[in-house]
């Protein structure tokens, strides 16, 4: 099962991108298989044993006998976190292609190749419990973005793919510096078999922390952030706030802590201050940005710092705190679906007035009532109007936080008075009063063909919030 | 004096080293294919020497594989230097650098 | 029972689904008959769950239904959220408030939003709020609470900002929201406390073990009422967190009286009634409950004194209502509390729709000024008018003198500030509910009216008047529940265990009754004579000339909180944005490629291109390679 | 005593000869030193029992291989000569270090060997039929691999070498322009898109700055 999830992508991103196909055929071939990995994927959900474990294993050498007598494995399993976190992939990246199929991206077999692959490498990563194969996977997805955000974009994407460069590789580098000395020392890549020796190494898991908080991004390694997701088109940058940045999180709970219990907990007020500070920070941040991309960018800066918090609310031993670690997870499948929803939005109001500057929107809610709805739905659920599944993973993380210690919960917090006046003001600004100046009353309603990508997110999401211990049992 | 096969090696070391020298130091670009031949048959000398020493018939199989690469090479080679002198006036390595980066 | 309570809270959210899908393929009219419908259908339900619950022992009548788990997880030490309601006597009495004032105000929608182009999507949007305050009085459990409470504060910003074309109704909606929202981080916190200290939300759980987990004035339990307090007065628009409900009059009027007068904004009081243990187990909380209560109530009727919106005048009566029943709940007399409420329900929804009505006859216009006279060209709204205005000056329900008379028998400082405080605003309520009626139905027609006068069949639709004659009958008739024609208290009774009175309390004290009419009849006489005379209205206000600059500032709340709220939040933003982002990040950002591309160019100057140099470093390579080995083979 | 004098002046020869290769001025000359160095190394091989690649490097190299390098020389002329002799001083100081290094690592390594007589074989030992037999057995991956890898240079060099010199391009541009409406049009017409309103295009302007 995992294995197919890897593979069908993987096939179809070699037969899009290196073959000369007609754009008909690329796109119809692109729109099949990330269908047919969604369909994968749910029937993954469907047939998932909850409280089961690991399930869906596959584990064969790879290579053997790599360094210090370590054998590299092929070894793939799903737990509930795995396997949401490849539905969310399926989901982000279906979205995606079709945005890209609809918006007519240059060289499309190419792009679409690239996003099958990003999706390839994004379900070995998340599914990996091998180190080597888990780092096979982080890499490939930074070559395809690289490609992505360097190639398609805006004007000033190669500044802001620079950038990105220099920061994953600052991180990832020294993670496989950490992976080798890790192998060297416990004479295995396989995460179980590590995690098991329970390591303390302030290097090693300094290593790892700093390449997933990069990517998540953690404040203050959010540099490269506000340019990549300007520069990025629509869909990747929605990928990258709504899927890649979980690869961060992810990370860090998969590894970084269990491989490293101890040293986790002993650093961990260095994770929640900087978690806490990057949230308001990041908050207030976005109540400033003059275009409707940086609002949501920085909103997400928050988001993954509050998950962070939720993370590295430790107990002796490095053991997760329940309810924290509980809200991160489900925040994290929540998050995702909400940053793909507005940053896909964004892209649609960029087709109409090619801007994304607030000064010259405005008005999108008069005579247009699909796109105000839907604007609407997706607003509120970024900024954790309570009732929804985004709020009740923030309250089950801020709850974890404050059995940690009262004044952090209480003052992340104030995370959702802040999420209110930004989401509101980038509300506004692109559908409440009079008709900006990039808009008119030509400017048209959403689509069917666009409603198909932005209804199934915030079905989801209505769903989650309907139901979340749905997802919540068997994320734990 | 029994003739070892260090005096053989010796031999091809030296061989080696002037064949070293020789791309280190000229620019016509016939001579640094020249100066490679030198190194590649010292190399050959060596293998044979050792090939005798062990007894192994190997040895000499491969300083065979080493003449057909060198033939190769010399073919690549000088079909290069043609067809730049075809293009340019002038035959200096040090000139040839469009594919600096 | 269990399905019709089920039903009662469901149906709205039905209703929302069918009208948010079926989009323009219906008409105007159908889906706002659909809309009434629906509310009436919810409130039949509620109507059924309370006799009901009128036919059960009275030790028998709370009752929990739970549909499935909301949220949690199979690890029993992940918090666990059921999905349940929580049916009792004050539930109830909520539900039946709730949907009954509701499905009445949805009614004279109908008429209301006549021809407006998003007349569906009002309706959708007023049956959302339907659902999100029913599953506030209803819900079992703290965080299901939480989650009405936001969603009615979702509704009020949907509903205030309905006319979002203009700015002012998305500034006031955008107030309104992120004010509750520091409300509900309040109780949110107070979640926090719960979960970490009796691992539940459950108000039963929650309820019983309180006393064992925070003891009686414990700073545990002083900061989980005080945090609830927080949330109640966010929501109920009391001081410290009452300005947006002023600016929130920008919506359409129906939305004022259903959500701004008679059920969200009461919400912090049924909290505060539910919570009655919590608020109990601190009792220096409580008091500060009926100071805020009191001091709002003032405040209120001062700056009711000089607004002139007709909808201001009345958004502020209800600022200083509500401090009546905070006044109520704060001295631990909860029955009374929620009995004003029901009656404030009743009375400030007529009002609002009574002046509603008089906006609409006169192109929406608000300002009292222009008016005048219209009591002869309206008759019957001025008559329904007259039944608000002697109610909310306290007359005839006899709910505030029932918070009066709580207050002197409980006694304390508590009590007396306010039995006094209270007898003060009713002097207020008195001159400002008679002058609201005065310069509106009596006196010279303006020149404006005289212009815009538009009755043109009747004064409005039968849609219109029928709720408000339906809501002045309840607001005469509701009376009778509490003295129950002099005999028993029956609302008291009902309510006794849920949400309890104080001991001994005398049903109808003749001294409090008479001092109550007495300050608020001669309030009401002096300024129906005042207004005789705009001389000697202008002389009056050169009297009070301070008093009348600082009312009309509104007590300078909004600039306070401009200045230490909102400015340093930007300010902050500001800085952070550009010190932070620009030279910190910035800077690190350029420090990173700056180092990156000095090393690449660099290195770039040994790609000279010349193979010689490229072979020379080779073998210059190679030969330390083997020094390497030599080194090794010799060791 | 014959074998050692035999290697002394093969040997002697060889290395001569290898520096009349490099130090040569003119590459004729070095061509044919080339000659000479070949058939002393062949004179070695001999010695070493190694008849047949004796013979081949007699026939093959010397004899094929030298031949084309002279017909090169003589196809390009005075172009042939090189330009110049001019040479950093630095790169002749790292050439001389680099390369000596070399040399005595190899020489220091031998020295600290200790080698025996080495191995007794028979006449038999170097014959053509017993190198073929590996030839073909053992290594036969490898000699077919050696025989691709010549019919791929014997093809390269066909190309090379017929290829007319044309005028430099300018190559095309890798990041083709952003596609005009018509096409997005089409494109939109063939997925089914709507675009009933305009596409407002953000001009892909690169502006490079770091």
């Amino acid at each position: 099962m995992t294995v197919a999830l890897i593979a069908l992508p993987l096939a179809c991103a070699v037969l899009i991108g290196f073959l000369p196909l007609d754009r008909r055929v690329s796109a119809a071939l692109g729109l099949a298989a990330v269908l047919a990995e969604l369909v994968l994927a749910a029937v993954a959900i469907v047939t998932f044993n909850v409280g089961g474990g690991s399930q869906f294993v596959t584990d064969r050498v790879w290579i053997p006998n790599l360094i210090g007598g370590a054998d590299v494995h092929f070894h793939v399993a799903m737990d509930g976190l795995s396997m949401f976190m490849v539905a969310l992939t399926a989901v982000g990246v279906a979205s995606a292609v079709w945005t890209a199929i609809r918006a007519g991206r240059d060289r499309l077999g190419l792009y679409l190749g690239l996003l099958l692959l990003l999706e390839a490498s994004l379900v070995t990563l998340f599914t990996a419990r091998d180190l080597v194969l888990f780092y096979t996977g982080w890499e490939v997805m930074m070559i395809a973005l690289f490609v992505l955000m360097g190639v398609w974009g805006g004007a000033r994407r190669r500044f802001a793919t620079l950038q990105f460069i220099i920061y994953s590789l600052a991180g990832s580098l020294l993670m496989l510096v950490a992976i080798a000395g890790l192998a060297v020392e416990g004479h295995s890549f396989d995460l179980g078999v590590l995690a098991a020796q329970g390591r303390d190494s302030w290097w090693m898991f300094g290593a790892f922390a700093l390449a997933f908080c990069i990517k998540a991004p953690m404040f203050p390694l959010h540099g490269w952030l506000p340019d990549a997701y300007r520069q990025s088109t629509p869909e990747v940058t929605a990928l990258l706030s709504g899927v890649i940045s979980k690869a961060g999180a992810y990370g860090l709970i998969r590894f970084a802590v269990p491989l490293f219990p101890a040293t986790a907990y002993h650093w961990r007020w260095l994770f929640l201050g900087l978690g806490l500070a990057g949230l308001l920070y990041a908050s207030l941040v976005a109540f400033r940005q003059p275009d409707a991309r940086g609002v949501v960018a920085y909103s997400s800066v928050g988001q993954m710092n509050l998950i962070i918090i939720g993370i590295f609310v430790l107990g002796p031993g490095g053991v997760f705190s329940d309810n924290g670690l509980t809200g991160a997870t489900f925040q994290m499948v929540n998050h995702g679906v909400v940053s793909l929803a507005a940053f896909l939005l964004i892209g649609l109001v960029e087709l109409r007035t090619g801007t994304d500057a607030l000064k010259s929107l405005g008005g999108l809610a008069n005579r247009r009532p699909v796109a105000s709805t839907v604007f609407l739905l997706a607003a509120l659920f970024a900024l954790a109007v309570p009732g929804s599944s985004v709020f009740i993973s923030e309250l089950y993380i801020l709850i974890g936080a404050f059995g940690e210690q009262p004044l952090l919960g209480a003052a992340a917090s104030l995370g959702i008075v802040l999420a209110a006046m930004y989401m509101l003001r980038w509300y506004s600004a692109i559908a409440h009063e009079g008709d900006g100046e990039r808009v008119d009353a030509t400017t048209p309603d959403l689509r069917l063909s666009e409603l198909a990508v932005a209804v199934p997110l915030l079905l989801i999401l209505l769903v989650l919030s309907a139901w979340p211990f749905g997802v919540m049992e068997r994320l734990g | 004096m029994h003739i070892g096969v260090e005096y053989f090696v010796s031999v091809s070391a030296i061989v080696f080293g002037i064949g070293m020298f020789g791309v280190f130091t000229r620019r016509s670009p016939l001579i640094l294919l020249l100066s490679v031949e030198l190194m590649l048959n010292s190399c050959n000398l060596t293998l044979i020497a050792f090939s005798r020493y062990w007894g192994e018939q190997s040895g000499q199989v491969f300083a065979l594989i080493v003449m057909g690469i060198a033939a190769s090479e010399v073919v690549v080679g000088l079909g290069l230097v043609v067809a730049v002198a075809r293009r340019k006036a002038e035959l200096d390595v040090d000139r040839l650098t469009a594919l600096r980066h | 029972m269990e399905t019709l309570s089920w039903l009662c809270l469901f149906l709205p959210l039905a209703g929302v689904v069918v009208l948010a899908l079926a989009g323009n393929r219906i008409g105007r009219e159908p889906a706002s008959w659909l809309a009434t419908a629906i509310a009436f259908a919810s409130f039949i339900c509620a109507a059924a769950v309370f006799f009901s619950i009128l036919g059960e022992g009275e030790s028998s009548r709370s009752h929990v239904y739970t549909l499935y788990t909301w949220a949690g997880a199979h690890n029993v030490h992940v918090l666990h959220v059921p999905l349940s309601i929580q049916i009792d006597q004050l539930s109830v009495v909520e539900m039946l408030i709730v949907s009954g004032v509701g499905a009445l105000i949805v009614m004279y929608s109908i008429g209301y939003m006549h021809g407006d182009p998003k007349q569906r999507r009002f309706f959708a949007y007023m049956n959302l709020f339907l659902f999100s305050m029913l599953l506030l009085v209803m819900a079992g459990n703290f965080v299901l609470l939480l989650a009405g409470w936001g969603m009615v504060g979702l509704s009020s910003y949907l509903l205030i900002g309905f006319w979002h074309e203009q700015e002012a109704p998305v500034a006031a909606a955008k107030k309104a929201f992120v004010m509750n929202a520091i409300g509900d981080v309040g109780i949110a916190i107070a979640i926090f406390f719960m979960v970490r200290d009796i691992g539940t939300t459950n108000y039963q759980e929650v309820f019983t073990r309180a006393h064992d987990v925070w003891p009686k004035g414990s700073s545990d339990a002083n900061w989980v009422a005080l945090l609830l307090l927080l949330g109640a007065v966010a929501k109920s628009a009391q001081i410290p967190l009452h300005t947006w409900l002023p600016d929130a009059m920008e919506g359409p009027t129906p939305v004022s009286a259903l959500i701004h007068a008679a059920t969200m904004v009461t919400a912090g009081v049924y909290l505060i009634a539910r919570c009655h243990v919590l608020f109990a187990n601190a009792p220096n909380v409580r008091t500060l409950v009926a100071v805020i209560g009191v001091a709002t109530l003032l405040m209120a009727g001062v700056i009711a004194l000089v607004q002139t919106d007709i909808k201001r005048i009345i958004a502020y009566s209800t600022m200083s209502q509500i401090g009546y029943m905070f006044a109520a709940v704060g001295v631990a007399d909860d029955s009374a509390g929620m009995f004003h409420l029901l009656s404030h329900a009743f009375f400030k929804a007529l009002l609002f729709l009574g002046a509603g009505i008089v906006i609409h006859a006169l192109a929406n216009e608000q300002d009292v000024r222009r008016m005048g006279g219209l009591s002869k060209v309206m008759p019957r709204t001025t008559a329904l008018m007259w039944v608000g205005t002697i109610a909310l000056i306290g007359f005839w329900p006899l709910s505030k003198d029932g918070i009066l008379e709580g207050a002197l028998h409980g006694g304390g400082t508590a009590g007396w500030i306010v039995y006094v405080g209270g007898l003060v605003g009713a002097l207020f309520t008195g001159i400002y509910a008679t002058r609201l009626m005065r310069l509106v139905f009596y006196g010279e027609m303006s020149e404006f009216a005289k212009e815009h006068l538009h009755t043109g069949h009747g004064e409005a639709p039968w849609t219109m008047f029928l709720p408000v004659a339906v809501l002045a009958a309840g607001a005469v008739l509701v009376g009778f529940l509490s003295i129950g024609f002099g005999t028993t208290n029956f609302f008291g009774d009902f309510l006794a265990q849920t949400a309890p009175t104080i001991e001994g309390t005398v049903p109808q004290d003749i001294l409090t009754t008479a001092l109550a009419w007495g300050l608020g009849g001669a309030g009401a006489l002096y300024v129906w004579r005042l207004y005789d005379d705009p001389a000697r209205v202008a002389a009056v206000r050169t009297r009070f000339q301070t008093m009348a600059i600082i009312a009309e500032a509104k007590f300078g709340w909004d600039e306070l909180y401009y200045n230490i709220g909102y400015r340093p939040a930007v300010w902050l933003a500001v800085t952070f944005d550009s010190v932070g982002e620009r030279w910190i990040i910035g800077g690190s950002l350029w420090l990173a490629r700056t180092t990156v591309a000095t090393v690449a160019r660099a290195t770039a100057l040994a790609q000279s291109g010349i193979v010689r140099q490229y072979v020379t470093v080779l073998a210059g390579g190679a030969a330390l390679v083997a020094v390497f080995f030599l080194g090794k083979a010799n060791l | 005593m014959t074998y050692d004098i035999v290697f002394v002046a093969a040997s002697a020869l060889a290395i001569a000869s290898a520096l009349g290769v490099v130090l040569s001025v003119n590459p004729f000359y070095s061509a044919l030193s080339l000659i000479m160095h070949l058939v002393s190394l062949a004179t070695m091989y001999l010695l070493l029992q190694a008849d047949f690649l004796a013979a081949a490097q007699v026939i093959v190299y010397a004899g094929a291989v030298m031949i084309m390098f002279l017909f090169v020389i003589a196809y390009l002329g005075n172009r042939a000569d090189e330009p110049t002799r001019d040479i950093p001083l630095w790169q002749l100081g790292a050439a001389v270090v680099a390369g000596s290094a070399v040399v005595i690592e190899i020489v220091v390594a031998v020295a600290s060997q200790a080698f025996g007589p080495g191995a007794t074989v028979t006449d038999q030992f170097g014959n053509p039929s017993l190198v073929a037999n590996s030839f073909f057995s053992r290594y036969l991956l490898g000699f077919e691999a050696t025989s691709i890898l010549l019919l791929v240079a014997a093809v390269g060099a066909v190309v090379l070498g017929s290829k007319r010199p044309s005028p430099r391009v300018d190559e095309p541009d890798a990041f083709p322009a952003p596609r005009t409406q018509p096409e997005l049009e089409l494109q939109a017409a063939v997925m089914g898109a709507e675009t009933a309103f305009p596409v407002h295009h953000v001009p892909r302007k690169d502006e490079d700055d770091s």
